[in-house]
């Protein structure tokens, strides 16, 4: 028994139908990071005066990983094309490219949340708030690389005006705040505020799927290049479906990194 | 395919492929640009980053993801996830913002 | 016909409303019920294959179906655009002027409702959600001068007879839902949040509290409140009763 | 590939044999585990789904007794209960955690775990192909996928009960900061059974849609399709793109409850200690909000398959076309649109304004007009008939008034102002049970007994089933009638002790407005009517397993005398589905044709 149309196109709709599957699977994909850039928007709105950090990661690097998403859509669409010219070499070298990408891409927001994960803020028993990334942590002594930040503003405000990494940077000194003294003491993880919360949620989703299209897109390149022999026509269907998959990660990034890094 | 391209129209396309990869490179670098600019409008910068952000995206939707000659079938299940997602955002900030007075505690 | 709905007593203002509302839409509802329902029965009986063994490929070409679709919009709308929307307007929007109301403050936490009265003052103390902690489970603002005649009672809400309730809806902890039966009153009490609730009794006496919302363990159980309608004399008793017995710092001082 | 052909165990094409033998053998686990067969897939969909309805059920009834007789240790199981569940059933009495607990499950078990899978899953495998003339699903390897990860939710949902602290407790809407603060982690499992089961939708939906859009037969053009199919292609739609919104929120909750964020919790919450030192900022109406937004698209998931059943049934037993067949299908596609923006109808007493309450109460309104004319079109395709009471009929034409009385009391609740008075009490149960248990239910069974021959090639016993359907629709409605009083009267839903505590005998002397004991004493005979309900499947259970066996034989492949063309197959249908890829030439109800030599002309046939 063969299923009708998983190579050529059906006359009246014009799709194969693994294209339609994708295309089908990428609209309940929107709906899904639809809704989390609603929750988005709805905590941000909804966050109280001063509560929502803004610019608090590092743009420089949020842009390279930009430009390595971009690049590595470029490479599947051209590696499509290199496969409709019959040139499988030149297509292997695109992929290739783009899974390097995929891995310089996961690797950079590896470091952006180690980052994230060292840093600090902590709450002292005086009401003081400091802010910096962690040296030292021991039973007597929590050593910051950072600032005091004025929390009357709110702690997130205070965070901006003292920010390191955005454009008002300021140096950084290095505190020392007794164990004893502290009240509260807490990185920047998913549950510092509804900010880190949703940033985590929506890049480490996001990071999934790069993972995922890279797995997908390498298997098709080594372990299951074989049918470029025997079927090259459904082979090519098969780049152009993993590739269209590839693209909608890279949409979604192209929203989330104004969004994130820059508002 | 049905669409058969011939190897000119591949090599056009591949062409055109380059174009859009620079152009959304100079749509990052204007983004960013206008980060470090330091607009100070809150407004004014939101809406420049999403202006952007919307043209690189019908770039990569139209050319990349070939949106711009695909099938009838495509674009309305489509339309009709758009539709569906700004029914979903759009009702609920509407929700939440219309409330009695004095719901909010701030 | 209400006898027939079973609907319980109404003991305020606006409930007379909820009460109307509720008996038209089950008019449209019984009227389609037994119209579909007796024709139903009919074309049963008549068309049973023993009775007409030759069904007819077109069936009917009447247009009755459409009429009666019709009618059903209109209907609707009609009970949209008369009553529901400005009804609820009315419950929701326009406020009663608080000068002119009893204001109560209702915080309901897991499982029990306590309730904040505003004192001689008529203004309450300052509320921020930041401030709260286990000793200060309402957010008060422990040096608001406002606060320090205000009213706290557990599970005892009292109120004058024929004058508006301005009640303000919050929760300590998860969402519970402030529902007096009587009263046609039902307004869910969420965290983070202050919605408020109004409605005029009309009738003097006890009325339990009911939590409609689930809340945990003992949702059953949070039976405890109750509302206690009195006349304006009493009322006024009740108040300065309160009053002494709390020193008038009940509002404010937790620790 | 225009010749779609394919051997069968009982035609054995010959010269196709040996390309495809290879398909069918390969040993036990192949064939009825990890099949791709739509078929097969169908069947373990449906048998699942059903031991999940049943399991539903009995959750129902121990909770059906603690409602009754409040504090009281139930009998027979109560050993065996305090055995399991320790503390939470101490001495075999069921504690109001305990009674949350199965309250939440029976939701979801009923919801995600039977319904869902029966209607789209089951009937939707099982039926969809043939009737649309196609060899097997677009994607059949997604197809096996999507049975795996509902069996695995399943089995994550069921492990949840066992586990220390307990299942989820906060109902099946798992409002939040409820399914935050409370202890253990039944609602971390409840999530991670959540995520798989909706992934196990979404890759159903793709399938379906794909399925039907590309697969149809040469000649099945769109307004030829059976209203079954477009049945299950609006609900394909709607699975598809609602919920993700809950899978999004999902992730979010499970984040909340595991990573400690703070996305549905506001700040100050001050629940016992546990939820002390998160950040707060969240809101607890978001998740209202996402949930909501699918779970209305979901109670038309779980009717619209119902009504293609019924539909299907009745244009056959009736033996004339539907009634306005057109009509039914842009209603049907009008219902899945609109569904989408009235879900806020569940939010009425968050605090809602009067204007986005209009707005929600409006939609709620202009939907309920496309489901009065899909019941009118059906009600008018009775008139001139030559009406059949079968027993798949007799479930069929049942569910007519059930999901009219059901439909019809979701009115004064889509009103904002009545739902005042409503919301939150055992009307609300008795609107939605009266939809899906005598409505969905009906329209299942009425689609097992129809579609039995074509699975097992036997028919089911119609003595047995009619004493199946004649029981069940007298208890359904002794059970869930009664609701309505109660509600009416102000008597509360998820209440462990059935309302007692809000009943005049407990309330303070002299109080007003509390349940009189009529409404008390109801709860019992609610409960004995739905212990009586589960005696009436018993006639059913035997008659199913029973029918495998010992059924009549069918004599033909057709033995309905039906027009759509999953009859124009050998019975069962062997893998591949069709000898040869039917070419369809008419509609799909050509029943009692003028001029015809039967009174039914099948879809690929010249009259
Ligand atoms: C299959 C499931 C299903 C269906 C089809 C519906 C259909 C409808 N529902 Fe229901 N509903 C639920 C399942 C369903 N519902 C569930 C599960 C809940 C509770 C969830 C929870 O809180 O746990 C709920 C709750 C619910 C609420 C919230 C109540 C509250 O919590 O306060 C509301 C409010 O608007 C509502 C409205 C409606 C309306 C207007 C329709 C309309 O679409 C109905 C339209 C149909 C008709 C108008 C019938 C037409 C009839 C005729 C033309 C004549 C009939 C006559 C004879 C047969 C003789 N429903
Ligand atoms: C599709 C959904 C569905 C279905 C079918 C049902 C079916 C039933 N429900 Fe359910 N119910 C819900 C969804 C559903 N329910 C939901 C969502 C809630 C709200 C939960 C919450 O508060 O969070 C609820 C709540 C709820 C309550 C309120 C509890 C409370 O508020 O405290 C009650 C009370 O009586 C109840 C009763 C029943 C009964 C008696 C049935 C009966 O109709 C069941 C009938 C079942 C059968 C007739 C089964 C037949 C099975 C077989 C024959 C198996 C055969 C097996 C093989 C062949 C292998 N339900
Ligand atoms: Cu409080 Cu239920
Ligand atoms: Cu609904």
């Amino acid at each position: 028994m063969d299923i009708p149309y998983t190579v050529q196109p059906r006359r009246d709709t014009g799709l194969y139908n693994a294209k339609l599957g994708i295309w089908l699977f990428l609209a309940s994909e929107v709906m899904l990071f639809g809704a989390l850039f609603s929750s988005y928007i709805m905590l941000r709105v909804g966050a109280d005066i001063g509560e929502w950090p803004q610019r608090l990661l590092n743009v420089p690097i949020g842009t390279v990983n930009t430009l390595v998403l971009i690049t590595s859509s470029v490479t599947v669409v051209l590696g499509w094309a290199a496969l409709k010219q019959n040139n499988f070499a030149r297509y292997r070298l695109y992929q290739t490219i783009t899974i390097l990408c995929a891995f310089g891409f996961v690797g950079i927001k590896s470091y952006e949340y180690y980052d994230k994960f060292t840093h600090y803020q902590v709450i002292t028993n005086d009401g003081k708030v400091f802010d910096g990334h962690l040296i030292k942590r021991d039973k007597e002594l929590v050593v910051l690389s950072g600032f005091e930040i004025d929390a009357s503003k709110g702690k997130a405000h205070g965070v901006m005006e003292a920010s390191g990494h955005g454009p008002n940077h300021k140096p950084h000194k290095e505190i020392e705040i007794k164990t004893s003294d502290i009240k509260k003491i807490g990185n920047y993880g998913p549950a510092h505020n509804t900010y880190t919360a949703i940033y985590f949620t929506l890049t480490g989703l996001h990071g999934l799927h790069v993972i995922g299209g890279a797995l997908v897109i390498g298997y098709i390149l080594w372990p299951g290049a074989g049918m470029w022999k025997t079927d090259p026509e459904r082979y090519t269907n098969r780049v152009e479906v993993s590739g269209l998959f590839w693209h909608f990660v890279d949409l979604v990034w192209i929203f989330l990194f104004p969004v994130l890094y820059l508002l | 395919m049905s669409d058969h391209h011939s190897h000119e129209d591949i090599e056009a396309v591949k062409r055109k492929y380059i174009i859009i990869f620079l152009a959304l490179i100079v749509g990052t670098v204007f983004t960013v640009g206008a980060y470090f600019l330091e607009i100070h409008s809150v407004a004014l910068t939101v809406a420049l980053a999403l202006f952007i952000a919307s043209i690189k995206a019908f770039l990569v939707a139209g050319y990349f993801m070939h949106l711009m000659d695909e099938k009838k079938m495509i674009y309305g299940i489509l339309a009709s996830t758009v539709f569906f997602f700004i029914g979903l955002m759009g009702l609920t900030i509407w929700a939440m913002h219309d409330m009695p007075p004095t719901t909010q505690f701030h | 016909m209400k006898e027939l709905l079973g609907l319980p007593v109404v003991t305020s203002k606006h409930g007379h409303d909820v009460d109307q509302m509720i008996l038209l839409v089950h008019y449209l509802m019984l009227a389609l019920f037994v119209g579909w329902g007796l024709y139903f029965i009919y074309v049963l009986f008549r068309f049973r294959a023993g009775k007409n063994p030759k069904a007819d490929y077109h069936g009917t070409k009447s247009h009755v179906s459409t009429y009666v679709e019709g009618a059903v919009a209109v209907v609707e709308a009609f009970l949209l655009i008369g009553f529901a929307i400005p009804l609820w307007a009315k419950v929701v929007d326009q406020l009663p002027s608080p000068k002119e109301s009893t204001q109560v403050r209702i915080i309901a936490r897991q499982f029990a409702w306590t309730f904040l009265y505003a004192g001689k003052d008529g203004e309450f103390s300052k509320q921020e959600m930041r401030l709260v902690t286990p000793l200060n489970p309402m957010g008060l603002v422990a040096d608001d001068p406002n606060g320090k005649d205000d009213i706290k009672t557990d599970n005892d809400m009292t109120v004058p007879v024929g004058k508006p309730v301005l009640g303000y809806l919050s929760s300590q902890d998860v969402i519970h839902s402030f529902k007096i039966i009587a009263m046609r009153v039902t307004q869910d009490a969420i965290p983070g949040l202050r919605i408020p609730t109004h409605f005029t009794p009309t009738q003097e006496g006890k009325y339990q509290i009911n939590c409609a919302q689930l809340c945990g363990g003992g949702h059953a159980s949070m039976a405890q409140g109750y509302l206690t309608v009195l006349s304006q004399p009493d009322y006024d008793q009740w108040v300065a009763k309160k009053a002494s017995e709390g020193g008038g710092a009940a509002g404010a001082t937790f620790e | 590939m225009q010749t779609t052909s394919a051997h069968s165990h009982a035609h054995g094409s010959d010269e196709h044999h040996e390309n495809h033998a290879h398909h069918d053998e390969g040993g036990f686990l192949k064939k009825y585990v990890f099949s791709t067969d739509h078929k097969v897939i169908g069947v373990q969909y449906g048998i699942t789904a059903l031991v999940f309805l049943l399991l539903g059920f009995i959750l129902m009834m121990l909770m059906r007794f603690q409602i009754a007789y409040p504090g009281q240790p139930i009998p027979i199981i109560g050993g065996l209960m305090a055995h399991f569940f320790g503390p939470l059933a101490d001495k075999g009495i069921m504690s109001p955690t305990l009674y949350n607990m199965f309250g939440a499950m029976h939701g979801t078990i009923m919801v995600f775990l039977a319904i869902v899978p029966l209607a789209f899953g089951a009937f939707g495998n099982l039926v969809v192909p043939l009737q649309i003339g196609a060899p097997d699903m677009a994607f059949p390897r997604i197809n096996m996928v999507s049975y795996q990860c509902f069996a695995a939710g399943g089995i994550v949902m069921l492990v949840s009960f066992f586990i220390p602290g307990g299942t989820a407790q906060s109902g099946w809407t798992s409002y939040s900061p409820l399914a935050t603060s409370v202890e253990g982690h039944g609602q971390t499992f409840w999530l991670t059974g959540m995520v798989l089961l909706i992934t196990s939708s979404l890759l159903g939906a793709v399938n379906f849609i794909a399925t039907i859009i590309q697969l149809r037969a040469p000649g099945m053009t769109w307004m030829r399709l059976p209203f079954f199919v477009w049945a299950q292609f609006v609900t394909g739609f709607l699975l598809l793109l609602a919920f993700p919104p809950l899978e999004a929120a999902g992730l979010m909750q499970l984040a909340d409850n595991v990573l400690g964020t703070s996305f549905f919790l506001p700040t100050g919450l001050a629940v016992g200690g546990r939820l002390a030192d998160i950040s707060g900022g969240g809101s607890p109406l978001l998740w209202q909000h996402l949930f909501w937004f699918l779970g209305h698209p979901e109670v038309y998931v779980l009717i619209l398959p119902a009504i293609g059943i019924v539909s299907e049934v009745v244009a056959n037993n009736t033996r004339k076309p539907l009634w306005g067949y057109k009509s039914m299908v842009y209603a049907t596609l009008a219902i899945g649109f609109i569904s989408f923006i009235v879900w806020a109808h569940h939010m009425y007493l968050t605090g809602m304004g009067t204007k986005i309450s209009t707005f929600f109460q409006t939609t709620t309104m202009i939907i309920s007009i496309p489901s009065v004319i899909i019941l009118t079109c059906i009600f008018i395709s009775l008139w001139g008939g030559a009406i059949r009471f079968n027993t798949p009929m007799l479930f069929a034409l049942a569910f007519l008034p059930m999901f009219g009385l059901g439909g019809l009391t979701g009115l004064p609740l889509g009103f904002n102002y009545s739902d005042i008075h409503l919301h939150d009490t055992y009307y609300v149960i008795a609107h939605f049970h009266y939809v899906v248990a005598p409505g969905t239910i009906f329209g299942l069974f009425a689609g097992i007994y129809y579609w039995y021959p074509k699975v097992a090639g036997r028919m089911m016993n119609e003595t047995l089933g009619k004493v199946h359907f004649w029981l069940s629709l007298i208890f359904m409605n002794l059970v869930f009638f009664p609701m309505f009083i109660q509600g009416m009267s102000g008597m509360l839903r998820r209440m462990s002790d059935g309302g007692a505590m809000y009943s005049t005998a407990k309330a303070a002397a002299g109080s007003i407005g509390g349940l009189s004991d009529r409404m008390i004493e109801l709860n019992a005979f609610v409960s004995h009517a739905a212990w009586g309900l589960a005696l009436a499947q018993i006639p059913f259970i035997i008659n199913f397993f029973w029918s495998i066996s010992h059924g009549k034989k069918v004599t033909s492949d057709n033995p309905w005398d039906a027009t759509t063309l999953e009859w124009q197959t050998p019975t069962p249908p062997p893998h591949g589905n069709f000898l040869k890829t039917p070419e369809v030439v008419r509609g799909p109800y050509d029943y009692s044709l003028p001029g015809a030599s039967k009174d039914f002309v099948p879809q690929n046939q010249n009259s």
